[in-house]
């Protein structure tokens, strides 16, 4: 919670902008990191912080990925990627996983996103391609069942155009459910209470100006400094 | 009381034309390769079939589908790097689709198992997921209202048994072989080893031999790290 | 199933009852003793039967009371009675116990009873008496989960007046739910479909003669031999 | 983190007057006596207690419901040989009962932790306990609508904790402990032993540390059959 901070060189290299968000995790949380992009924050959370990762095919106490030679195929994450045990980890299965999930008691989880609306509304398992095999996996029940679902995404899709938008145009995963997006341009905040007059709100920006960002998004922003 | 079968086929037993069947696994772990490899062998068509993923590669999964035996898949990523036979059943309409949020797959499965008639959950409100489906606002929160999936036969992959049909699973595989164990008419399960009853810890017990119908000990083919005797 | 018998003797004794019940149980049924009367049951299923006895306070295989010297207070079934543990067991928590009794999965289910109706009502939990202590329990779990649930009960109340009644006078447990009812003096068959002309139907009598029964209970019977 | 407390009383914390508390156990096995103590030296009243029994004798519940502490209770099984007080303070009006059958008192708390808003269930369908209740046929099926319930605090007794607040359960003390440690905005745990993290099997830990606030471990004073160190 560092507030509007003046622009600092250039935009954030993905590790940049996991090391960001893991910043803002407290210490001793249970964090749920989606797949893709958010996993990086796994690694830039501080030994010590006591943090422990939940992954909703079923584990607490989630560790780093194994040595080639530790590979154990019966233990992966979300993502299918093999990964460790930590001590004090515990193993359920899927119906217990996903009731700690949808029950309230993930502090915090990371997912990435196609679009998040100035409104908090996710867009994160369809491209809406007609062709498209349909996927969404665990997306629904993290987007609305922890504590403070957070985005992780590139402010702008590969064409230049906006992921941070008013009215999200894909799919929906989840209404009003995101509540801070993490992106290599700026950190805004978003969702239900966070600005009197509906605007997403800046709370750092990185080589880049508040006006610009503005004409990024083609969005009126709080938290102009 | 817990049948201990001598071979896959034999554990398996009758699936009719038209069965409802539930697939252990994620992704890999826990996948009952063997009882679905029997399925193959056995001929069944016409299937339902209710897993969390819809076949990898040429795995016995991708090839009922491709085979055409699996009338309609419910679902919570069918889509992989390697799911050609399912992405060409279904883009050639071939294939069923229901797409269910894996949390939701969970918990119908368990309300099936638990005697739950209906439940209402806030996963999917306001997204196409859950069209057409009654909502209503509990406590404030907007929900939906989901119903029970059952199956004629649910085949699992666990670790350890016991003869009395106890099952104990490992790490990650365990994922969602103890719920569709519940909800099955008759479950069948893989395991590495079957031992006398009373050799697992009846504290550390995480199926209940009450629903399994028959084991099978299997060798499995993947080495396992870390795995002794 | 052992159809229409002639009278053979006095009423049966509690273990007797028991024994009645006993032989019905098919072999490797999973089964729930109700507290009082029912739990004798459990002495006289045949050694090798491969019965499972569940207690709703959270065990499978479930074996008799324990030698003096070796009462653990944290093994004990519903009735709060000390118990043994036999190989095989297993412990689960109050929802998952009760998901196994709700979901369909045990296979008889035993209980006592003040009155059962020829439609399979029960009533079980409360005497109706306006200055009682309520108390319900898992009886309204266990009469409507499992797949078949029976009654061990004599057939006469203290009073005399008979406890398979047309309708309960009770606060009901459950609403045709019962199938069989074993007394004293008969077993009956009872609830929906045992007999075209809506009577309790009896499967055997003892020392008492079908027009007794009739009279006692003031209520037409089927199974007439 | 979960904390490790060094008295039942520290373990407590601030219970504010009017909260919910659930309190594990059925009959003696699983009941976390030094905590209910604890909360009757810590003083807070105007409870509501979610339990399945409603005190024996003497002990700390009762006593709770002597004092004119417990406002109302939701309970399966109050009436016992020995629940005088609550017998005394039923008949005299100064407590309110909510008799819920013991399957749904298990279900709702769960649905309560798994975030579900209301779950459709046969029991009770029929009779008083469900008199005013919505109901809806499924499936052929008679059902009434059930909904969760919470609390402020659950206090559960188990058998061992790890440093991570990790819990494993004893025989049929199991009961109650792990659906009221998932329902409660703080669940407090008394343990005969605190082990590190790492010391218990991960295949067997039955209530995960995300659950548990604080545990204290307490030798409990009960000689237990076949414990060892």
């Amino acid at each position: 919670m560092t507030g509007t901070t003046t622009p600092a060189g250039a935009t954030l290299t993905k590790d940049q902008m996991a090391a960001r968000v893991a910043a803002d995790i407290p210490a001793g949380a249970y964090v749920n990191l989606g797949i893709g992009l958010p996993t990086l924050v796994g690694d830039h959370l501080p030994p010590g912080s006591g943090v422990t990762l939940h992954t909703e095919n079923g584990m607490l106490g989630m560790g780093p990925r194994p040595a080639p030679d530790d590979v154990d195929p019966e233990l992966i994450n979300a993502g299918k990627v093999p990964v460790t045990e930590l001590p004090g980890a515990s193993y359920f299965h899927q119906a217990d996983s996903f009731a700690m999930m949808r029950g309230g008691h993930i502090d915090v989880c990371v997912l990435g996103a196609f679009q998040v609306s100035v409104r908090g509304d996710l867009a994160n398992w369809s491209t809406g391609a007609p062709d498209a095999i349909p996927a969404v996996g665990g997306a629904m029940d993290l987007a609305v069942g922890a504590r403070r679902t957070v985005v992780m995404m590139s402010l702008l899709t590969k064409e230049g155009g906006p992921k941070l938008v008013g009215d999200c145009t894909l799919p929906l995963t989840g209404l009003a459910c995101v509540s801070r997006v993490y992106t290599d341009r700026a950190v805004l905040d978003v969702g239900p209470g966070c600005d009197p007059d509906g605007r997403a709100v800046v709370v750092e920006r990185f080589g880049v100006s508040h006006a610009e960002l503005e004409e990024l998004l083609g969005l009126a922003l709080g938290g102009a400094s | 009381m817990t049948r201990v079968a001598a071979s896959a086929l034999e554990a398996l037993g009758e699936v009719p034309d038209g069965a409802t069947v539930m697939i252990g696994g994620f992704g890999p772990a826990g996948q009952p390769v063997e009882l679905v490899e029997a399925l193959l062998a056995h001929g069944a068509t016409g299937l339902v079939v209710v897993s969390n993923n819809a076949g990898n590669g040429d795995d016995a999964l991708a090839r009922l589908v491709r085979d055409g035996r699996v009338r309609r898949i419910v679902c919570s990523f069918p889509r992989q790097v390697d799911s050609w036979h399912f992405d060409a059943a279904y883009r050639a309409g071939r294939i069923e689709l229901e797409l269910v949020p894996q949390g939701n797959l969970a918990e119908r499965i368990r309300a099936a198992g638990a005697g739950i008639g209906a439940f209402f959950t806030p996963t999917g409100y306001g997204t196409p997921l859950a069209e057409g489906k009654e909502t209503r606002v509990l406590d404030g929160v907007p929900m939906v209202l989901e119903t029970p999936i059952r199956a004629d036969v649910a085949l699992v992959k666990a670790h350890r048994a016991d003869a009395a049909g106890n099952l104990v699973y490992r790490r990650t595989a365990r994922n969602f072989g103890p719920v569709m164990a519940t909800a099955a008419r008759r479950t069948v399960a893989q395991v590495r080893e079957v031992v006398p009853a009373g050799a697992l810890d009846p504290e550390a017990v995480v199926t209940p031999g009450i629903y399994v119908e028959a084991v099978v000990a299997l060798d499995g083919g993947t080495a396992i790290a870390g795995v002794g005797a």
